[in-house]
């Protein structure tokens, strides 16, 4: 068994590249530095509501362009600095400086480096005001600051100490943390392991775990055994078949949260036979809804089929499309393909992708369609969506790290820019070739609405408009997190993006 | 069709650098149109080292080899195989263990694009004392002095003028190197060869050749005449030794 | 493996072939890693990032050099010792790699030891019996071995001997809470945790050794029985042999005397080169048993396009070999009279 | 003859797997003398020896009486055989380039011999070895000692092989075709070493070789031997008065210095000497 | 010797080849390689006669079944009849195999022989490449190929043969260098023949052998880096039955449903054990060195 005082975490770590906040990427980094750096604002774990965490309270300005937050006093980085305005502004302009992975969040909404000094402003020690450039939904951006990440605040002197050839200490913080939070980095070895242990000098509630490993096992039967041989406390990278089978192990509780994004079927409308409207109605009624969320998707997911995560502001109910072969036979028919055509679909060859795919290869046979797999890894599979290349994608993506209804809708639907040369990747409706204006500004209208309720039905009334053109994507199933962790831990966070070990404790 | 054949100062080096052998260090000698000569001398003393540079099997090898004048180095290659050609030793390793009697016959007339080659098979064959039957077994269906014959029709079937022996009788038994002597005196006799023979057995040399040399480490010491076995007229005193040897060892007197 | 591809010519055109077959190999490793589909600044950048950070960091990589360009770059900088930073782990390659590798080197010595122990003798006893029924017995046995898909034999003794039995570690290279308790000093759990006197530590450490090493130590040991025993075959064919049993010798001393002693360097030159392929290719061992070695960086950086981790473990690879070559050269040296 | 030392009488020997009997009931007796078997390639010399020496794995041998002094060694177990191996019988093999352990100095496989045999240290092993060496007429024996077989030269193996063999001082040597791969020149130095030492230590001799002129001057009995069977036994001295057609053929096949340059006498083998009995 | 002339009525090969599976059946252990490898192309031949289902249909409402109850072997995740996807599978091995070989062997030989037979710079320069490719360890150099060019079957394929060839090169050559300089190669060359047809006609037949011995051997490898492949997901495409994407997919289930990844994996060492007997049988069976035996 696992000593009392650790927690040992089962997960994969092989998509952490780098533990520097401005440069990480995906969500097993962000639940890392959740447990090691503290962000201004919260989002609570049930709920997602905004909290305060280093800034006690904050204010929104009359004319939606400004938020001015006041730091709870006192706090101190590990390294003993205290946690001035200066660091805040200091970490939110290094990522501008460092424009790596995790400076989008701040560019997308119009920040730039060169007005950077103007728009992080810091009115004392404890008051700092961020200036909006462009219009926009400050809750959004409190969102985003509740984000490890973007929002991290680090210890700008101790960074600084570590600089090299102007790197704003990049290459040190690759591997060592310099944060306020609870725990700090003691060794991240890539792909095997990385021990957060107990910053004795937390501001908060002193956390009971005097060290964290988090172990990197991506063989899920391997997980399995060892969680039930109590081995490991906490498994994340575990597989349906295994979750099914620990189900019924009273030693280890289940759960899955809501997390980011959908699983969907995508189309490349430069294909001219997706283009075509019909087309692409005829696949939405060629998908096993119901089959995949119970046969397919458990754990991973559930059934959803709007671009917009369920639970967020405006959100309608599904449209209730189920399979429907000679609807789609139909349609098909009726857009000039009554035998059905040949295409291909790519999947990475990962649980529960290929698994759906293959299943949503056999209803699309059905109407004739006939599409071969070609399955491989993330770069094959996004690179060919992200060059455009490709005809269908079984895929997972679409936002949701922010419970704001456009951030859905960003990375499903909009797309300023059709052009080949524009090359918007971050955009799912730029890779799919999707285009349409009208949805464009109605997105970009309902985006700075004051009033909540009247946004909230500028939002149904995008959905709406949306199940309308048949978008280039249709979700099938909403991604949802599991985990499976022994009984006696108590007070787990499942969501990666919200996971905290703070309160975790062990009850024997 | 008899050709005469004059080797000068033929010298050849094997390796290079530090490990460099000089093996032969300059051999000269010459051969009557339709004479039978042999080269004797102690194992490794280099005589098969003259023939495979004769035949320019092996041909970085400095000096010249004149075929009735003409230099072998000269000679286009269809041309000098129709010349000469060898046979060697070992029966069991000169013929490919996994072409039968016919292929191997027949390869050198395709080679040659020489025409009515069943015709040729069945003649080189008989003239080797060899059954036309023969023409479909293989070398592992064939005793050593069937083998030999058989390399001598290769050797006979491009009709050369001039015969390079290796050893041709060593690995045999003296029932079977009575045949294949029997057998290479017949030939010359009808066709006026030119051999070459090279042997370690002086009785074999004095049974087949007019003159011999006898080489050590890679040189000519002398040059004899057959006759001077019998009362071992030899001068070098190497080739003394090696002559009173085999008469010992023959026993007789 | 016919063991004549460590028979490199002299020691003068050794250099040369050396030199060659590692700049051969660096070239086609660059060919290749032109030819992945990995994108490695994808990696590092995130799928949502901006065009514009994108293509920072593609510049910063120097990607849109021409590749001759690039080439000639790494080229220069390996000479002069630098091998880069991996994209995955942001560390100095070498430093990554001087922390995988030990781990591969723990498992496949411990592999080895096993085979050989278990290979050599068998082989020799099916030589000696060659046609009888322990011949068979061992052919059947030793082929086994070789013919088992290891990564499903390994999952199978995975659960069990760890599952069910629980007579062995699991995953990973000791018990989960031990990680991180013993200094990384040379890299060799086994060695560092006695140094630290961590008892506790140096068993779970061999705990979770011992399944991986055998099955690998299994399927070399086929390889070494085959080899061993047509190695001894053509041995007691020699007339030596039977000069042996003339002199009154038995069949044991004939066999271990003399037999046995003429096949000692062919021997540790196939070993070697088992060895060398251990080290290399346990990927697949690797993977089931995540155990973090050399195998699996190599395999993970490839997959991403981590070039300059995957060109550094090629050399390494490339260094191992011409290391088993001299090695073998050496050994023949020292131990055949005849190349003296 | 003063004393038989081995006795053989209808011995057969047939190869695992093979059809027919390799030698097929051959019957002689061996005293104090020396004893050459002649015959041409396969017709079972070298088995006969081998079979003396129970070297043939895989091989049945049965035979009416197959006494070496006094053991049958039909009856020895590999145990007892392994007594009699090198110590009382041994066997000079052919070719010393493959004879010899290439990886082991001579010297020291020479005195492997003495080791296995005699009850002594490694020095005195040495110094029997080096005077057996001596013994063959090897020049400067302690550095030939500590070469490998490849530095030294092929009469030089064979002689190493003859001191080996010879250093038990064993009552019978069996030389199997000893200086067939030799030069002529070293030909007659190894076989008077050979000759010398036979006749020093009184020990029986048998000569197995393909050469008519090897025999006659080197032994003093002449076993004829024609597919498996023994077709006529001769003394040395009258073996050009040799009755059977195949030794006569085999005679007047060799050529011989001085002699006339009409093509040589051909054997025509004839069935019935399959069948026939010496 | 006298002796040694046999009359033979057959043809050499047949004859040749006669002898050789007479020489296989007499051992037990090759004689059940063959066993085997008759089973497989049997299979592979009568696929839809054998199987008893549809491998490709999906029954999502019958999945994991244990083996019984109309199914030899039990169903995978998606319902599909384990046992009638083994049988196909035996389809795509026997493929990889035969294309693996074909390409691999003449390949292999032709450089090999050319190599060995010319020597000197052509020698060095063949050798050299041969060495880069061999001291690629095989499996990351397929993966790295397959991965270059896609994950497919017919890629897969490719990867495989360019990963097998350099050892198959070596070998010829090594058996080329002690045929080069015998005297029936001498005599070829007295004789005028050019180069190419000496390697061609006389160098090549003789290497073939420890070639096909090779081959076989290397059959045995061939299934297990397909399998491996397949495995880590580079192989075949599902849903083709590739027996080791079957275990790749099926491992998932194998702690539960112990069938998914059990057939499979014994089909992969059943038929690589049944190449590597047979290879061994044939070393014995077609021995160079027996061969060459006077
Ligand atoms: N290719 C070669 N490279 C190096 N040395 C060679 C080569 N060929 C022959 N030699 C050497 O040349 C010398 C003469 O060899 P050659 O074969 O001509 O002797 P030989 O008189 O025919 O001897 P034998 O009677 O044994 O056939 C030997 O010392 C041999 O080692
Ligand atoms: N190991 C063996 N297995 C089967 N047959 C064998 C074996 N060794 C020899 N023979 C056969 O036994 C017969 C006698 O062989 P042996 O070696 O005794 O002949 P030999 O008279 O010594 O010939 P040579 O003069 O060539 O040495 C031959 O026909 C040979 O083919
Ligand atoms: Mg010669
Ligand atoms: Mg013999």
């Amino acid at each position: 068994d696992t000593p009392k005082d650790q927690l040992v975490v089962a997960t994969t770590l092989s998509n952490i590249l780098t533990l520097d906040p401005a440069a990480i990427t995906g969500r097993e980094t962000v639940q890392v530095l959740n447990n090691v750096y503290d962000t201004l604002v919260m989002l609570a774990p049930e709920g997602r509501e905004i909290k305060p965490r280093l800034a006690e309270k904050w204010e929104i300005s009359e004319d939606r362009k400004s938020i001015r937050f006041h730091l709870r006093k006192g706090v101190k980085f590990d390294s003993g600095n205290p946690v001035t305005a200066q660091d805040v502004a200091w970490s939110l302009k290094r990522l501008l400086v460092r424009n790596l992975a995790q400076s989008s969040f701040l560019k997308t909404r119009g920040f730039k480096l060169e007005a950077a000094d103007k728009l992080f402003v810091v009115e004392n020690e404890q008051t700092f005001v961020l200036n909006l450039p462009n219009p926009d939904d400050p809750n959004l951006l409190l969102m985003i600051l509740a984000q490890n990440g973007p929002g991290s605040i680090i210890d700008s002197k101790t960074v600084m100490s570590h600089e090299k050839d102007g790197d704003m200490g990049g290459a040190w913080l690759t591997l060592n943390s310099a944060g306020s939070g609870p725990f700090k980095l003691t060794q991240w070895k890539s792909n095997e392991f990385i021990i957060l242990t107990r910053n004795d000098g937390y501001w908060g509630q002193k956390p009971s775990m005097r060290r964290v490993l988090m172990r990197h096992l991506p063989e899920s039967q391997s997980q399995r055994l060892m969680l039930e041989k109590g081995d490991i406390d906490v498994a994340y990278s575990l597989q349906a078949p295994d979750l099914k089978a620990l189900e019924s192990d009273k030693n280890v509780k289940i759960e899955s949260v809501p997390g980011s994004g959908f699983y969907y079927l995508a189309v490349s409308m430069k294909d001219e036979r997706f283009a075509n409207r019909k087309v692409r109605e005829a696949l939405r009624y060629l998908i096993d809804y119901k089959g995949l969320d119970q046969a397919v998707m458990p754990y991973y997911g559930k059934l959803h089929q709007r671009p917009l995560s369920s639970g967020f502001m405006g959100s309608l109910p599904d449209q209730g499309y189920t399979l429907d072969i000679p609807k789609a036979k139909a349609l098909l028919a009726e857009a000039g393909y009554p035998n059905g055509f040949q295409t291909t679909l790519r999947v990475l060859s990962e649980d529960p992708f290929l698994k759906a795919a293959t299943a949503i290869q056999n209803t699309l046979a059905q109407a004739g369609i006939k599409a071969d797999l070609i399955s491989g890894s993330g770069d094959q599979i996004y690179g060919a969506m992200r060059d455009r290349k490709f005809e269908l994608v079984v895929g997972r993506g679409g936002g949701g790290q922010q419970p704001h209804p456009d951030n859905n809708l960003r990375s499903m639907v909009y797309n300023p820019n059709n052009s080949d040369d524009a090359k918007l990747t971050n955009y799912q409706g730029w890779r799919t070739s999707f285009y349409d204006e009208k949805l464009n500004k109605m997105i970009e209208a309902a985006l700075v609405e004051r009033d909540v309720a009247k946004q909230t039905k500028m939002y149904e009334d995008i959905q709406v408009y949306i199940d309308e053109i048949v978008p280039s994507i249709q979700p099938f199933s909403e991604v949802e997190d599991t985990a499976a962790y022994r009984a006696e831990v108590q007070g787990m966070i499942v969501s990666p993006w919200l996971s905290r070990f703070e309160v975790i404790i062990k009850k024997r | 069709m008899s050709v005469s054949v004059e080797v000068r100062d033929l010298s050849i080096t094997f390796g290079e650098g530090a490990t460099a052998v000089k093996v032969l260090p300059g051999v000269s000698f010459s051969v009557q149109p339709g004479e039978c000569f042999g080269l004797v001398g102690e194992s490794g003393s280099g005589k098969s080292t003259v023939l495979r540079c004769m035949s320019m099997l092996t041909d970085f090898w400095k000096g010249d080899v004149l075929i009735n004048g003409r230099s072998v180095r000269d000679m286009p290659l269809i041309e000098r195989c129709r010349t000469l050609q060898m046979v060697f030793q070992d029966p069991y390793g000169s013929l490919h263990p996994r072409q039968s009697v016919r292929t191997v016959l027949n390869e050198p007339l395709v080679i040659h694009k020489l025409g009515d080659r069943e015709e040729r098979m069945r003649r080189a064959i008989t003239d080797v004392g060899l059954p036309v039957s023969f023409l479909d077994r293989f070398p592992h269906q064939l005793s050593g002095g069937q083998r030999q014959r058989v390399a001598i029709a290769r050797a006979l079937i491009l009709e050369p003028s001039l015969l390079l022996l290796d050893e041709p009788t060593s690995a045999l038994d003296v029932s079977v190197q009575a045949e294949i002597l029997n057998l290479l005196q017949r030939l010359r006799e009808e066709r006026g060869f030119t051999y070459i023979m090279v042997t370690h057995d002086l009785a074999v040399v004095d049974h087949m050749c007019d003159r011999f040399a006898v080489m050590l480490r890679g040189e000519v010491t002398e040059i004899l005449p057959r006759d001077a076995i019998d009362k071992n007229r030899a001068t070098h005193p190497y080739a003394r030794q090696l002559i009173a040897a085999s008469l010992e060892y023959e026993g007789a007197a | 493996m016919s063991f004549s591809r460590l028979r490199l010519g002299g020691a003068v055109g050794q250099l040369g072939s050396i030199i060659v077959t590692l700049l051969g190999l660096l070239v086609l490793t660059f060919f290749i890693g032109r030819m992945m589909p990995a994108d490695p600044v994808r990696a590092i950048v995130g799928e949502d990032a901006t065009r514009e950070t994108y293509e920072q960091v593609y510049h910063a990589l120097g990607l849109d050099r021409p590749v001759w360009e690039q080439f000639v770059y790494y080229m220069r900088d390996v000479l002069t010792g630098n091998f880069g930073t991996s994209i995955r782990t942001g560390q100095p390659v070498i430093q990554d790699i001087l922390h995988v590798m030990p781990a591969t080197i723990e498992l496949a010595t411990f592999a080895i030891l096993i085979g050989a122990c278990l290979g050599i003798p068998m082989g020799v006893f099916a030589a000696v019996n060659k046609d009888r029924w322990p011949d068979h017995a061992v052919r059947v046995f030793s082929l086994f071995g070789h013919s088992m898909p290891i990564f499903w034999t390994g999952m199978i003794a995975l659960i069990v001997f760890y599952a069910h039995l629980d007579l062995v570690g699991g995953s990973g290279r000791m018990d989960q809470f031990y990680i991180g308790l013993v200094d990384e000093r040379t890299g060799f759990l086994l060695i560092d945790s006695l140094r630290a006197g961590e008892m506790d530590v140096f068993w779970s450490a061999l705990n979770h050794l011992i399944l991986p090493a055998t099955l690998l130590g299994y399927s070399s040991s086929a390889y070494i029985t085959r080899m061993t025993r047509s190695f001894m075959l053509d041995q007691l064919g020699q007339e030596y042999v039977t000069t042996a049993r003339v002199k009154g010798l038995s069949r044991g001393q004939t066999i271990w005397l003399h037999a046995f002693g003429n096949i000692r360097v062919q021997l540790v030159t196939i070993i070697a080169l088992a060895y060398g392929s251990l080290l290399e290719g346990a990927v697949l061992i690797e993977t089931v048993f995540a155990w973090p070695g050399f195998g699996s960086y190599l395999t993970s950086n490839l997959i991403i396009g981590d070039m300059n981790a995957v060109m550094t473990c090629v050399l390494i690879i490339g260094v191992i070999f011409i290391g088993l070559n001299l090695l073998s050269d050496i050994l023949y040296r020292i131990f055949d009279p005849r190349t003296r | 003859m003063e004393k038989t030392i081995l006795d053989v009488r209808n011995l057969r020997i047939r190869y695992g797997g093979a059809s027919t009997d390799a030698v097929r009931g051959v019957s002689f007796t061996l005293g104090r003398e020396r004893l050459g078997i002649v015959g041409e390639s396969g017709s079972g010399k070298s088995t006969i020896g081998r079979a003396l020496l129970r070297l043939l794995p895989g091989a049945t041998i049965t035979a009416d009486s197959l006494r070496f002094e006094d053991v049958d060694l039909l009856a020895l177990s590999e145990k007892e055989m392994l007594k009699v191996r090198g110590r009382r019988m041994s066997m000079i093999l052919q070719d010393p380039k493959f004879s010899l352990n290439p990886i082991r100095r001579v010297g020291d496989q020479v005195a492997e011999t003495y080791l296995r045999h005699f009850k002594c240290s490694r020095g005195e092993a040495r110094e029997k070895a080096i005077a057996m060496l001596e013994a063959v007429k090897i020049r400067d024996a302690e550095r030939v000692y500590a070469q490998y077989p490849h530095e030294i030269s092929g009469g030089m193996g064979q002689r190493v092989m003859i001191a080996m063999m010879l250093l038990a001082d064993p009552d019978l040597v069996i030389a199997d075709e000893p200086t067939s791969a030799l030069d002529v020149t070293v030909r007659l130095q190894v076989l008077n070493i050979l000759d010398g030492l036979v006749r020093d230590r009184g020990i029986g001799l048998i000569m197995i070789s393909h050469d008519l002129n090897l025999v006659r001057n080197f032994c003093d009995r002449v076993l004829i031997m024609y597919a498996g069977r023994v077709v006529e036994t001769l003394q040395a001295s009258e073996l050009d008065s040799a009755q059977h057609p195949y030794t006569q053929g085999l005679l007047a096949a060799q050529p011989r210095i001085g002699g006339s340059r009409a093509p040589l006498a051909v054997l025509d083998r004839k069935p019935e000497w399959l069948e026939e009995k010496a | 010797m006298s002796a040694a002339v046999e009359t033979h009525t057959l043809p050499g090969w047949l004859n040749a080849l006669k002898n050789i599976l007479l020489f296989l059946l007499r051992s037990p252990t090759s004689a059940f390689g063959l066993a085997v490898l008759a089973v497989l192309i049997l299979c592979a031949l009568f696929a839809p006669l054998i199987a008893t289902h549809d491998p490709y249909v999906q029954a999502l409402g019958n999945t994991l079944k244990p083996p019984g109850n109309g199914h030899l072997f039990g169903t995978d995740e998606l319902g599909r009849d384990i046992f009638s996807r083994l049988v196909y599978g035996a389809r795509i091995t026997l493929t990889i195999i035969f294309l693996v070989s074909i390409i691999v062997g003449p390949v292999g030989l032709l450089i090999g022989a050319s190599a060995g037979y010319l020597g000197g710079k052509f020698d060095t320069v063949l050798m050299r490449i041969t060495d880069i490719f061999l001291s690629f360890p095989s499996l990351i150099l397929s993966l790295a190929f397959v991965a270059a060019l896609g994950p497919s079957l017919n890629n897969a394929i490719i990867a495989i043969a360019l990963t097998s060839w350099p050892p198959i090169a070596r070998l010829a050559r090594a058996e080329a260098m002690t045929f080069r300089k015998a005297d029936y190669i001498a005599a070829a060359r007295l004789q005028g023949a050019s180069p190419l047809r000496i390697i061609v006609k006389s160098i090549m037949p003789m290497c073939l052998p420890s070639v096909l011995i090779r081959l076989t051997l290397n059959m045995a490898t061939v299934i297990l880096t397909a399998a491996g492949l397949g495995f880590l997901g580079l192989g075949a495409q599902p849903p083709l039955p590739e027996w080791g994407a079957m275990i790749a997919t099926g491992r998932r289930y194998m702690l539960d449903n112990w069938w998914l990844v059990t057939f499979p994996g014994l089909a992969i060492l059943t038929v690589s054990l049944s190449f590597n007997l047979l290879g061994d049988g044939l070393r014995d069976a077609l021995d160079p060195k027996q061969m060459n035996k006077r």
